[in-house]
C-alpha cells in the first residue's frame, strides 16, 4: 500500500483539472468527482495506516520512496518523493477524513451558489496540496506544497470576491503567510547551506552530530516562523480570524486539518531539528502558551460565532505548538488529532446554523435547540470535546498536554494551560447557551439542514467521543506508542491534572451558565465596570489597529525619515552623481523601448557575444 | 497495341545507349515531358471542343460546325486568334506578377502528371509518395490564383482571387481526406501499387461515399461545374482572368483544363481501376475512363447553377468534412474486421 | 562532392537571412516571413544531420515535422494578430507596436 | 476558410458594378459597397439609356408616338402599345371594335408570357444555370414568330392603333398559338426539372432580397413582385381595362417575398395567362379591327391617366393635350423604374451573389428604367 | 442588305509568301472565331441574346463565347442605342479591348441614333465614337441579320482588302 | 551522380539564397510573399537531394500551399497606402545587419572547424512507411501534442480573427 | 366620392376639388401638400403612391406637379395637382410619406428642375451629371443644335 501512497494527493489533484475543464457546467458531477477523488484518497489512508502499523514502521525508520527532480551534480540535488511514517500516517488519515466529511457537507452548503463547480475543484486541490505537504519528504517539496495551501487558502477564503471583506480577508491570509513563508524558506535554505540536503531523513541523521548549535539555532528559529504564520500563532494571527470570509466548510477545513494543521504537522515533523535545541524549544514553548491564552481571552469577548470559533482555533493550535515546545511532539500530534474532528465538527455545524439563519451573531440568535435538534447535539458534544469534559476526545489530549507540561516542570505553562482550559469552556458555553438555548429571538427561524450536512456531522460527532481513546493511560497510551521520535514515553496518569482540569472545565461551564444560561445582567455589568479591559478584548488586543499603525507610522515614517536623508544629504552630495545618473538613465532608457523587434535584436546581439566567447576555444589562435 | 507506348519509350532509351548516364536521364525527363505536354496541349484543345459540343446538345443547340469536319478545328482557330492578340498589361497593374502568373499556374498543373499511370508500365516517374505529391503540387496553384488576381490590380479579380483562395484551401482538406481511404486500402501511396491494388476490385465500390467526396471536392478544386466562383462571370466578371488577355489568358484556360484531366485522371487511378480492363489496351481504358469522368464534369457544370459562397464553404466544412472523417474510421475498422475474418487476427 | 558542412552553411545562411529579416523589417508580416525563414534553415539542418549522420533513421525528418507543424500554428495565430491588430489601429508596421512598454 | 463571416470586417471596398456587367441586364450600373463579399449599401446609377422619349413624344403626332412606345419594354412592346393607344381612346371617348379587343387581349398576353419567359431565363443564366436559359427562350421564338406573322417584326411590334389594332391576324396565326400554348406547360415542367426544384437554386433564391408587404407598397413595388409578397393586386381584376372583366383567372399569389417566390409567381402567371388567350381565342368575334377614327387624331383639351398591368407592373401613360395634333405633355410611369428604386432597400446585407439574384428576380427593364 | 466599310489603310508590310501565309492563317483563324463582348444596350441586345438561343445558334460558327471582360473580347456588338451618358464608358470598354478588334453596329439607332437621332442624350450613331467594321440594320435587326454580318466580318477579315457591297 | 547531386544543390542553393534575399530585401511586401515561395520551393528540392522526399512535399504542401497563401491573404486584407513601400526597414537595420553577418561568420567557422563521423548507408526503403513507424512509435505522444497545438493554434486563430465581442 | 370631395373640403379649405375625366382632380397649395397627402394616405385609404410628374404650362407661366394616388386593393384613384412659379418651383418632398417618391422626384428634378424641400438625395439620375438644363422644360431644345449633319 505505501508504494502506491503518492496516488493519495494526486487523486484530488486530478480532480481538480477535470473539475475545471470537463464537469464545471454539471454540478453535481463536479461533486461527484471531488468526492469520489477524496473518498479514495482516504480509502488509501486508511491502507496506509494498517500497512504502516503492522509492518512497524518507525519515525525512524519511514518508508521512502523519491525520485531525482532536479539536479546539479555536487550541486544542488532535490528530490520529489515521499516519506511515510507514523506521523505520516496519522495525518493522512485525519486530512482525507475532514476533507471528505467536509466536502460531503459542501454539497448540502453549497446547494445553488453559482460558484459550487469551482468551489469543489478548489477543495480538491485544497486537500491535494496538503496531502502533498504530508507526504513530502524533504523541505523543498514541503515548502512547494506549503506554498500551494496558501495559495487554495487565499482562493477559499477570497471565494466569495465579490465581497469586498472576503477579498481583503483572502489578500490579508496571503500576504501575512508570506511573510512567514519567507521566514521559513530562510530557515530551510540555511538548513540546506549547512547540511547540503534538503531530505529530512538525511537531515535527521546529520542535525544530532552538528556542532555549530548557535547557527542551528537561528535556521530553526527562522523555520519556526513558518508555523507561526501557517498555525496563526502570535504574533502573526491575524489573518485567522477573518479567514472565516469564507464559505464555511473552507473554514472548517481551514482550521481542522490542513491549512492550520501544517504549521503544526511541521513543527512535528521538524522535531528532530527543534529537540536538538533547548533555547528554541522554549521559545516555541512559550509562543504556543502566550497565543493559547491571548487568543481565548479574546474569544471571551466576540459575538460573532465564526470568529469565536476561530479564536478559540488560535487557542488550541497554541496548545499544540506548546506541547511541542515543551518537548511532547506525541501530544501535540494527539490534540492535532482529536481536535481536528471537534473543531471541524463545530465549524460545521456553525455552518449548518448560519445557512439556517443567514446570520452570524449570536446574540441575535437563540432557542436553536427546537428547530436543530442534531445540530444542537452534535454541536455540544464537540464543546464537550474541546471543553475537556471525560471521556470525550479533547479530554484525553488536553490532558496529555497538560500533563506533560506539568512533567517536564513547565509549572508556569501548566497554570497557564489551566486557565486556557477554564477559559475555553467558558466562552464555548457562553455561545451554547446564548445561542441554542436562550430565549428566541424574534424573526429568525432555524431549520433543520439536509440530510448531507446532517450526516458529517453525526460521523464527526461519533469521532469527537471516541477518537480520544487511541490514546488514553487506560488504552495503553495506543497513541504515543506510535507516533514518537526516540523512546516511547509512557506518561502515567497523573490524576491530579485530570481531576483539577475536569474541574477547571466544569467550573467555566457553570460559570458560562451563570451569565449566559439565564436572563441575567452580570455580563453587562461586568463589561462596564471593565469598559477598557473589555474593549480591549472585543477590539482583538487591538492588533490589527497595532499593526496598522505600525506600517503608517513607522514605515512611512521610516520612508519621510529616509526620504529626507535622501533628498537633503544623499542628492546634496551625489548630485553631480545624479545627474549623470540621470543623463545616463535618459540614453539607456532608448533600450525600453517596448519594442518587441529591438528586444529579438538585443538578445541576438546577446547570443553572438556568448557564442564568440564559447567559441573562442575552438577558434583558438583567432582570439587569443 | 498495348505496348504502342512503352515500345516507343523502350526504342528512344535505345538510341540512347550510348550516352553517358545523367545525360539519358535527363534525355528520357525532357522526352516524358514532351509527351506529357503534347497530351496537355492536345487534350485542352479538344476538351474545349467538347465542352462546347456536350453543353450545345445538352442545350438542344448544335454547337461549333463550321471550321472543320464537325467544327472540330474550332479550337484550333482560337487557340491560334488568342496567340495573336495583343497583349496588355495594364497600368497600376504589378507587371512581374501580373506576367509570370499565367507560367507560374501551369507549372504544377503539368508537375502533377508525374505520377499518373497512362497504362502498364506508362508511369513518367513512379514516386513512392505519389499521391501524396500530386496533392503538394496541385496546392501551389493557388499562390498563382492569388498572383493573377493581385497583379491586375482590379478589384474584381481579387475578390476572384480571395474566393478562390477560401475556396480551394477549404475543399483541399476533404480531398486529401478522401483520398486516404483509398490508401488505406491499397497500403501505398505509390500510384502503380493503388492500380496494383485494384485488379479485381475498383476501389469505387469498397469507397464509394469517398468517390462522391473526392468528386466534389475535385469539381471546386479545378472551380468547375456549381463551384466555379472563382470566374463567375455573372458576379465577378472573370475574377482572377479579368485583366488578362491573348496569350496568358489561354494559359489560364489550359491549366484550367489541364487540372481537370489530372483530376479525372487521379479519380481514375484511385477509384475506377487506373488501367484495368479486358481486351482494350491499357492505356486505352486509362483514356476511356478518364474521359468518362471528364463528362460527369461537364454535365454537372452544364446542369447545376452556381452555389454561393457562403454555402460552399458551409457545405464544405459541415458536410464534407465531417463524412470524410467518419470514411476514414469506417474504412479503419472495416479493414480491422476484414483482417480478422481473414486473417484470424486483429 | 556535397558534404554535410555544405548544407550547414546552407542552413546557417538561410537562418541568418532570416534573423535580418526578423529584426529589420518594419511590417509585422515581414517580421514573421523572415522567423519562417529561420525555421527552414533549421529544418534543412534537421534533415541533412538525418542524411549524413543516421541515413537509417528518420529522426531528423520526423523533427522537421514538427517543426513545420509548429510554423504553421504560429503563421495562423501571428496572422490572425495581425489581422486583429490592423482592424484596431490599421497599421500592421510592428513600429507602432510598443504596448510592451506599459 | 469559414472566415467570411459577418462579424469578420475588413476594409470596405467601393464596387462598380455595371454599365457593362453580364447581370446588369443592359447599362445598369450599381455602385456597391462591399465588406468583405457582403453588400453594406448599394446606389442606382441609371440613365445611360435615356433617350427622351417623353420629350420626343410632345414633338411627334399622337400616332407618330406609337413605335416609341415598343421601345420602352421591349421584351413586351404589346403591352405598352396597348396602355398608351387606350390612353388616348380614353382621353377621345373612342370605341373599339370588338374583335380588335380580343386581339388585343391575345397579343397583350403572349407579350407578356414572351417577358416572363425572358425574366426566367436570364434568372437562371445569372445563377450560372446556362441549360436553363434555353427552354424559355426557345419557346419565346415562337411568340415572337406569332407577332411577326401579324405585324411583320418581333420585338418592336406597334401593332395597336388608335381605335383598334393594324391589322387582322393571318390564317395560319390561331393553329400555330394553339401548339404553342400546348407546348406551354412542357416548358414550364423542363424549367422547374432544370432549375426551380434544383437544391442550389433554391438555396440561393429562398430568404434573399426578402421584402415585405408594407415596404414594398411604400416603395411602390407592382406587378409580380408585389403579388409575390403576398397580396393579390393586379389591376386586370381590380380596375379592369379593355375586356378583362369577361374572363376568368387567377391571380397568383405567394407569401414569402424573397426572390424565390418573384421566379416561381413568372411561371405561374405564364399559366394564367395562357388561360386568358385560350379564352379570347374560343370568344374571338368576326368583324372589323379597326374603329373609324379621323385621320389626323385631335383629342380635346384634357388630360388623362391611365394604367395597366404590364409585364412588370404597373404602366402608366399620363397624357395632357392642348387640342393640337401632338401631346403636350405624355408622362410614363413604368414599374421597372419604381421596382429598382427599391433595389437598395432590398439588396443591402446580402452578399454580391445575392445582388445579382436580387437584380434579376425584380426584373427591370432598362429601356422602361431611363425611357 | 449588310455594308461592310474599309478601315483607313494601315502602312502594310512589303508582301512576302511566307508572311502573307502566316498572316492569312492567322485571319482565317480571327475571322473564325469572335469572341464578342457581353455587352447589350437596348432592344438589340435581346435579338443578340436570341441570336445565342437554340434556333440561331451562332455557336455554330464558333461566335458564342461571350466573354464578360474586354480583356478577353474580340469583338463588340454594339446593339442598342448609344447615349451621351453612355458613349465615353463605351469608348473605354472599346479601348481596354486587345487589338485586333473589331466593332459591329447592330441596329438602327448604333448606326445612326435611329428614331431618337433628334433626342438630347443620344448619340447619332456609335461610329462617332469608335471605327465601326459591319453595320447591320434593322430596328431591331433580327438574328440572321447579326449573323449576316458577323459573316460579313468575317469575310472581311480574312481579306482585309476587300470592301463588299452586296 | 555525385556530379549532378552537386550541380542540383548549388543550382537550389543559388535559388534559395537568393529568393530568401529577396524576400528581405524588396521594398514590395507581396513580391516579398511571393518570393518566399520560392525559397520554400528550393528548400524542398534540397530535401529532396538529401532523400527526403516525403518531407518534401510536406514542405511544398504546407509552406508553398498553405502558409505562403495563408501570408498573401493576410497581406492582401491589410493593404493600405503605397504597395510599393509596403516592406521597409526599421531604425535598427544596420545593427540587425551587423548581428546577423557576425553570427554567421561564427557559425560558418564552428561548423566549418567540425569533422563529422558521417555514415553512408542505405536509407529506409520506404520513405514514408519509416516516418509512419516513427510517428505511430516512439514520437507518438510528441505526435498528438502537435496535433493538439495545431487545434488550438486553430482555434486560436480563429478567435482573434472575429475578434472579441466588445469590438461590436 | 362626392364624400371625399366633402371631407377634404372640410379639412382643408384651401384645396379645390373637382370631378375630372377619369377621376376627382384637387389642387392643393404648395404649403398644405404633405397635410394633404398624410389625411390621404392615413384616413382616406390612398395608401400606394402610383405616380408623380409635372407639366410646364409655359405659357401660363406655372409648373404643375401631378400626384395620382390609388387605394390598394379597391383601386380607386385620385389626382393631385400643384402649381407652381416657374421660375422657382419649389415643393415639399414626399419620401418621408412613401419611399417610392424617391426616385420619381429625383427623375422630376432631373427633367423639369423641381426642388424638392427635403429630398434625401436630390440630383440628377436620367441625364449626365454634366448636363445643362431641364428637358421637359417647354424651352428647352430637343434636338439642342446637335444631330447628325
Amino acid at each position: 500500500m505505501t508504494s502506491y501512497a503518492w496516488l493519495i494527493p494526486v487523486l484530488p489533484a486530478i480532480a481538480f483539472p477535470i473539475i475545471v475543464f470537463i464537469t464545471r457546467k454539471v454540478r453535481f458531477l463536479s461533486a461527484l468527482v471531488a468526492i469520489a477523488a477524496i473518498a479514495a484518497s482516504f480509502v488509501m489512508a486508511v491502507g496506509v495506516l494498517q500497512e504502516v502499523f503492522l509492518l512497524g514502521i518507525t519515525m525512524e525508520h519511514p518508508v521512502e520512496y523519491a525520485v531525482p527532480w532536479l539536479q546539479i551534480p555536487g550541486l544542488l540535488k532535490i528530490e520529489a518523493g515521499i516519506l511515510i511514517d507514523p506521523l505520516t500516517a496519522v495525518m493522512l488519515l485525519v486530512v482525507t477524513l475532514v476533507a471528505l466529511l467536509v466536502e460531503i457537507y459542501s454539497v448540502g452548503y453549497m446547494h445553488g451558489d453559482p460558484g459550487f463547480s469551482s468551489f469543489f475543484s478548489y477543495l480538491s486541490l485544497f486537500s491535494a496540496s496538503m496531502l502533498g505537504l504530508v507526504l513530502a519528504n524533504n523541505y523543498f517539496m514541503i515548502f512547494f506544497f506549503w506554498e500551494l495551501v496558501g495559495l487554495c487558502s487565499y482562493l477559499l477564503i477570497g471565494f466569495y470576491y465579490h465581497k469586498p471583506e472576503a477579498a481583503r480577508a483572502g489578500l490579508k491570509a496571503f500576504v501575512t503567510n508570506r511573510v512567514a513563508d519567507f521566514g521559513f524558506m530562510l530557515g530551510f535554505f540555511f538548513l540546506f547551506a549547512m547540511f547540503g540536503t534538503f531530505n529530512f531523513r538525511e537531515l535527521a541523521e546529520a542535525i544530532p552530530g552538528y556542532q555549530n548549535t548557535a547557527f542551528l539555532a537561528l535556521a530553526a528559529a527562522l523555520v519556526f516562523i513558518g508555523p507561526i504564520g501557517k498555525s496563526a500563532q502570535f504574533p502573526l494571527h491575524v489573518w485567522l480570524p477573518d479567514a472565516m470570509e469564507g464559505p464555511t466548510p473552507v473554514s472548517a477545513l481551514i482550521h481542522a486539518a490542513t491549512m492550520v494543521a501544517a504549521g503544526v504537522y511541521l513543527l512535528a515533523r521538524a522535531f528532530v531539528l527543534f529537540a536538538s535545541l533547548p533555547d528554541v524549544m522554549l521559545l516555541v514553548a512559550y509562543v504556543g502558551g502566550f497565543t493559547a491564552l491571548f487568543s481565548a481571552t479574546i474569544a471571551v469577548a466576540q459575538r460573532d460565532i465564526k470568529r469565536i470559533l476561530a479564536y478559540s482555533t488560535m487557542s488550541q493550535l497554541g496548545y499544540m505548538v506548546m506541547a511541542m515546545g515543551v518537548g511532547s511532539m506525541t501530544a501535540g500530534m494527539f490534540h492535532l488529532m482529536t481536535h481536528a474532528f471537534f473543531k471541524a465538527l463545530l465549524f460545521l455545524g456553525a455552518g449548518s446554523v448560519i445557512h439556517a439563519l443567514e446570520e452570524q451573531d449570536i446574540f441575535r440568535m437563540g432557542g436553536l435547540y427546537k428547530d436543530m435538534k442534531v445540530t444542537t447535539t452534535t454541536f455540544v458534544i464537540a464543546a464537550l470535546a474541546l471543553a475537556g469534559l471525560p471521556p470525550l476526545a479533547g479530554f484525553w489530549s488536553k490532558d496529555e498536554i497538560l500533563a506533560a507540561t506539568f512533567d517536564h516542570g513547565f509549572t508556569g505553562l501548566y497554570i497557564l494551560g489551566t486557565l486556557v482550559a477554564f477559559l475555553t469552556a467558558f466562552y464555548m458555553f457562553r455561545l451554547i447557551f446564548v445561542a441554542f438555548f436562550g430565549k428566541r429571538r424574534a424573526g429568525l427561524h432555524g431549520h433543520e439542514s439536509p440530510l448531507t450536512m446532517t450526516v458529517p456531522l453525526l460521523i464527526l460527532a461519533v469521532l469527537s467521543v471516541v477518537s480520544g481513546f487511541v490514546g488514553t493511560p487506560f488504552t495503553e497510551h495506543g497513541f504515543s506508542t506510535f507516533v514518537y521520535y526516540g523512546e516511547p514515553h509512557h506518561v502515567e496518569p497523573n490524576y491530579a491534572v485530570m481531576l483539577i482540569s475536569v474541574l477547571v472545565a466544569l467550573a467555566g461551564i457553570g460559570l458560562a451558565w451563570l451569565f449566559y444560561g439565564r436572563p441575567s445582567d452580570v455580563p453587562e455589568r461586568i463589561a462596564n465596570r471593565y469598559r477598557s479591559l473589555y474593549n480591549l478584548l472585543v477590539n482583538k488586543y487591538y492588533i490589527d489597529e497595532i499593526y496598522l499603525w505600525l506600517f503608517r507610522r513607522v514605515v512611512l515614517g521610516l520612508s519621510e525619515a529616509f526620504n529626507w536623508h535622501d533628498r537633503h544629504v544623499v542628492d546634496g552630495i551625489f548630485d553631480g552623481v545624479g545627474d549623470m545618473t540621470r543623463i545616463s538613465g535618459r540614453k539607456l532608457r532608448l533600450l525600453q523601448t517596448g519594442n518587441l523587434q529591438t528586444y529579438a535584436l538585443v538578445i541576438f546581439t546577446a547570443v553572438v557575444i556568448i557564442a564568440l566567447w564559447m567559441a573562442a576555444p575552438v577558434f583558438g589562435g583567432v582570439v587569443q | 497495341m498495348e505496348n504502342i507506348f512503352t515500345g516507343i519509350a523502350a526504342y528512344l532509351e535505345g538510341l540512347l545507349a550510348g550516352a553517358p548516364p545523367w545525360a539519358q536521364t535527363i534525355s528520357m525527363g525532357l522526352l516524358y515531358l514532351v509527351g506529357v505536354l503534347a497530351f496537355i496541349f492536345l487534350n485542352a484543345l479538344y476538351l474545349i471542343y467538347l465542352e462546347r459540343k456536350i453543353s450545345a446538345y445538352m442545350q438542344q443547340r448544335i454547337g461549333p460546325n463550321r471550321l472543320g469536319p464537325h467544327g472540330l478545328l474550332q479550337s484550333v482557330a482560337d487557340a491560334v486568334k488568342l496567340l495573336g492578340k495583343e497583349d496588355i498589361i495594364p497600368r497600376g497593374a504589378d507587371k512581374w506578377v501580373f506576367i509570370i502568373a499565367p507560367v507560374i499556374i501551369f507549372i504544377p498543373a503539368v508537375m502533377v502528371y508525374a505520377i499518373i499511370p497512362f497504362g502498364k508500365g506508362m508511369i513518367p516517374v513512379d514516386l513512392n509518395i505519389g499521391v501524396f505529391y500530386f496533392l503538394a503540387v496541385a496546392s501551389t496553384t493557388t499562390i498563382a490564383i492569388l498572383m493573377g488576381g493581385w497583379g491586375a490590380n482590379n478589384k474584381y479579380a481579387l475578390l476572384g482571387s480571395m474566393r478562390s483562395v477560401a475556396q480551394m484551401v477549404s475543399y483541399e482538406i476533404p480531398l486529401t481526406f478522401s483520398i486516404l481511404g483509398v490508401i488505406m486500402l491499397a497500403g501505398s501511396l505509390q500510384t502503380s501499387r493503388i492500380v496494383a491494388a485494384q485488379e479485381n476490385v475498383w476501389f469505387i465500390l469498397l469507397q464509394p461515399v469517398a468517390f462522391l467526396i473526392y468528386f466534389i471536392a475535385a469539381t471546386a478544386e479545378v472551380n468547375r461545374g456549381p463551384f466555379d466562383l472563382v470566374e463567375g462571370e455573372q458576379e465577378i466578371i472573370a475574377g482572377p482572368y479579368t485583366e488578362y488577355t491573348g496569350m496568358r489568358y489561354a494559359l489560364f484556360y489550359l491549366s484550367e483544363y489541364a487540372n481537370l484531366v489530372s483530376v479525372s485522371a487521379l479519380a481514375v487511378t484511385l477509384f475506377l481501376g487506373g488501367w484495368h480492363g479486358p481486351w482494350l489496351p491499357s492505356w486505352l481504358w486509362f483514356l476511356i475512363k478518364v474521359y468518362i469522368m471528364i463528362f460527369i464534369f461537364m454535365w454537372v457544370r452544364w446542369t447545376f447553377p452556381r452555389i454561393r459562397i457562403d454555402h460552399l464553404l458551409g457545405f464544405n466544412w459541415k458536410v464534407l468534412l465531417p463524412l470524410s472523417l467518419a470514411n476514414i474510421l469506417v474504412t479503419g475498422v472495416g479493414i480491422k474486421i476484414y483482417q480478422l475474418l481473414t486473417l484470424g487476427r486483429w | 562532392m556535397i558534404t554535410l558542412n555544405h548544407y550547414l552553411a546552407l542552413g546557417g545562411l538561410l537562418f541568418c537571412i532570416g534573423l535580418f529579416g526578423a529584426l529589420a523589417k518594419k511590417n509585422a508580416v515581414a517580421v514573421l516571413m523572415g522567423i519562417e525563414l529561420m525555421l527552414n534553415a533549421v529544418n534543412i539542418n534537421l534533415v541533412a544531420f538525418n542524411h549524413f549522420l543516421e541515413p537509417a533513421r528518420v529522426t531528423g525528418q520526423v523533427f522537421a515535422i514538427f517543426v513545420i507543424v509548429v510554423a504553421a500554428a504560429e503563421v495562423a495565430v501571428g496572422l490572425a494578430l495581425v489581422l486583429n491588430i490592423y482592424r484596431r489601429r490599421l497599421e500592421s508596421n510592428v513600429d507602432d507596436l510598443d504596448w510592451m512598454k506599459w | 476558410m469559414a472566415v467570411i463571416r459577418e462579424d469578420l470586417q475588413t476594409q470596405e471596398i467601393e464596387l462598380n458594378m455595371g454599365p457593362q456587367h453580364p447581370s446588369t441586364h443592359g447599362v445598369y450600373r450599381a455602385l456597391l459597397t462591399l465588406d468583405g463579399e457582403k453588400v453594406v449599401k448599394v446606389e442606382n446609377i441609371i440613365g445611360y439609356l435615356h433617350r427622351g422619349i417623353e420629350k420626343l413624344a410632345e414633338d411627334r403626332t399622337y400616332t407618330q408616338v406609337i413605335p416609341y412606345t415598343d421601345r420602352l419594354d421591349y421584351l413586351a412592346g404589346m403591352l405598352n402599345n396597348l396602355g398608351y393607344v387606350q390612353t388616348v381612346e380614353k382621353l377621345m371617348g373612342i370605341e373599339v371594335p370588338e374583335r380588335a379587343e380580343y386581339l388585343r387581349i391575345i397579343m397583350a398576353e403572349l407579350s407578356r408570357l414572351a417577358s416572363h419567359m425572358v425574366m426566367v431565363a436570364s434568372m437562371a443564366l445569372d445563377l450560372s444555370g446556362w441549360t436553363a436559359w434555353f427552354p424559355p427562350f426557345r419557346e419565346r421564338e415562337r411568340i415572337l414568330d406569332l407577332f411577326e406573322m401579324t405585324c411583320g417584326s418581333r420585338l418592336t411590334v406597334s401593332y395597336m392603333r388608335i381605335g383598334g389594332v393594324a391589322a387582322d391576324i393571318p390564317p395560319g396565326f390561331l393553329p400555330a398559338l394553339e401548339a404553342f400554348l400546348n407546348d406551354l406547360p412542357q416548358m414550364i415542367a423542363e424549367v422547374n426539372h432544370l432549375i426551380t426544384g434544383n437544391e442550389i437554386f433554391q438555396a440561393r433564391c429562398r430568404g434573399v432580397g426578402k421584402i415585405d408587404l408594407e415596404t414594398a407598397l411604400a416603395y411602390g413595388i407592382t406587378g409580380p413582385n408585389l403579388r409575390a409578397c403576398g397580396l393579390p393586386f393586379d389591376l386586370r381584376k381590380a380596375r379592369p381595362y379593355g375586356i378583362y372583366d369577361r374572363f376568368e383567372f387567377d391571380i397568383p399569389t405567394l407569401n414569402n417575398g424573397d426572390s424565390y417566390d418573384r421566379f416561381v409567381i413568372r411561371l405561374l402567371e405564364m399559366e394564367q395567362s395562357a388561360r386568358i388567350i385560350r379564352q379570347a381565342v374560343a370568344g374571338l368575334p368576326e368583324g372589323p379591327v379597326m374603329a373609324k377614327v379621323p385621320r389626323v387624331i385631335k383629342p380635346p383639351r384634357g388630360e388623362v391617366y391611365h394604367q395597366i398591368e404590364g409585364a412588370k407592373g404597373i404602366l402608366g401613360f399620363y397624357l395632357v393635350s392642348d387640342g393640337s395634333n401632338k401631346p403636350y405633355r405624355l408622362h410614363i410611369h413604368s414599374p421597372s423604374f419604381v421596382n429598382l428604386g427599391a433595389l437598395p432597400k432590398i439588396a443591402a446585407g446580402g452578399n454580391i451573389q445575392d445582388f445579382v439574384v436580387n437584380i434579376a428576380s425584380i426584373d427591370i427593364v432598362l429601356g422602361e428604367v431611363d425611357r | 442588305m449588310a455594308v461592310t466599310r474599309l478601315r483607313p489603310p494601315e502602312p502594310q508590310v512589303p508582301d512576302n509568301i511566307i508572311l502573307s501565309t502566316v498572316d492569312y492563317m492567322l485571319n482565317f483563324c480571327r475571322a473564325h472565331s469572335f469572341w464578342p463582348l457581353t455587352f447589350g444596350l437596348a432592344c438589340c441586345a435581346i435579338e443578340m441574346m436570341a441570336a445565342g438561343g437554340a434556333r440561331y445558334d451562332i455557336a455554330r460558327f464558333g461566335y458564342e463565347v461571350f466573354r464578360p471582360s474586354p480583356r478577353q473580347a474580340d469583338l463588340m456588338i454594339v446593339a442598342g442605342t448609344v447615349t451621351k451618358k453612355m458613349a465615353p464608358l463605351l469608348r473605354r470598354l472599346y479601348d481596354q479591348m486587345p487589338a485586333p478588334k473589331w466593332v459591329i453596329a447592330m441596329g438602327s439607332c448604333a448606326i445612326s441614333g435611329g428614331p431618337f437621332v433628334d433626342s438630347y442624350n443620344v448619340v447619332p450613331g456609335v461610329d462617332t465614337i469608335v471605327p465601326v467594321d459591319v453595320y447591320v440594320p434593322g430596328c431591331a435587326p433580327r438574328p440572321e441579320a447579326l449573323i449576316n454580318g458577323l459573316l460579313q466580318l468575317k469575310k472581311k477579315v480574312i481579306n482585309p482588302k476587300a470592301v463588299l457591297v452586296k | 551522380m555525385p556530379d549532378t547531386t552537386a550541380l542540383f544543390f548549388w543550382l537550389l542553393a543559388a535559388i534559395v539564397i537568393a529568393s530568401a534575399l529577396a524576400v528581405v530585401l524588396l521594398k514590395n511586401i507581396v513580391h516579398s510573399a511571393l518570393f518566399l515561395v520560392l525559397t520554400f520551393a528550393g528548400v524542398a528540392g534540397l530535401y529532396i537531394l538529401l532523400s527526403a522526399e516525403f518531407l518534401a512535399a510536406v514542405q511544398i504542401l504546407v509552406y508553398a500551399g498553405a502558409i505562403a497563401v495563408l501570408i498573401v491573404f493576410a497581406i492582401m486584407l491589410t493593404r493600405r497606402g503605397d504597395i510599393r513601400a509596403s516592406n521597409l526597414f526599421n531604425v535598427n537595420y544596420l545593427a540587425a545587419a551587423v548581428v546577423s553577418l557576425v553570427l554567421f561568420v561564427i557559425a560558418a567557422l564552428a561548423t566549418g572547424r567540425m569533422t563529422w563521423m558521417t555514415t553512408t548507408g542505405p536509407g529506409p526503403g520506404s520513405n514514408v512507411g519509416a516516418i509512419a513507424e516513427a510517428f505511430l512509435g516512439p514520437y507518438a505522444v510528441p505526435f498528438e501534442v502537435a496535433a493538439i497545438l495545431l487545434l488550438v493554434g486553430m482555434v486560436g486563430a480563429i478567435l482573434l480573427a472575429r475578434g472579441g465581442k466588445q469590438d461590436q | 366620392m362626392t364624400m371625399l370631395i366633402e371631407e377634404i373640403q372640410d379639412h382643408f379649405p384651401g384645396v379645390q376639388i373637382e370631378q375630372g375625366v377619369d377621376m376627382p382632380v384637387m389642387v392643393v397649395p404648395a404649403d398644405r401638400l404633405l397635410a394633404v397627402m398624410e389625411e390621404l394616405k392615413e384616413k382616406q385609404g390612398f395608401n400606394f403612391l402610383s405616380g408623380l410628374t409635372a407639366v410646364d404650362y409655359k405659357d401660363e407661366d406655372r409648373i404643375e406637379m401631378v400626384y395620382h394616388l390609388l387605394a390598394v386593393p379597391a383601386a380607386k384613384m385620385v389626382r393631385v395637382k400643384v402649381n407652381l412659379n416657374r421660375q422657382e418651383p419649389e415643393v415639399p418632398s414626399l419620401t418621408a410619406i412613401w419611399p417610392a417618391a424617391e426616385v420619381q422626384e429625383r427623375e422630376v428634378f432631373d427633367l423639369m428642375g423641381v426642388i424638392f424641400q427635403g429630398h434625401p438625395d436630390l440630383k440628377r439620375i436620367l441625364c449626365p451629371d454634366d448636363f445643362t438644363g431641364h428637358p421637359l422644360r417647354k424651352d428647352f431644345q430637343l434636338n439642342a443644335g446637335e444631330g447628325r449633319e
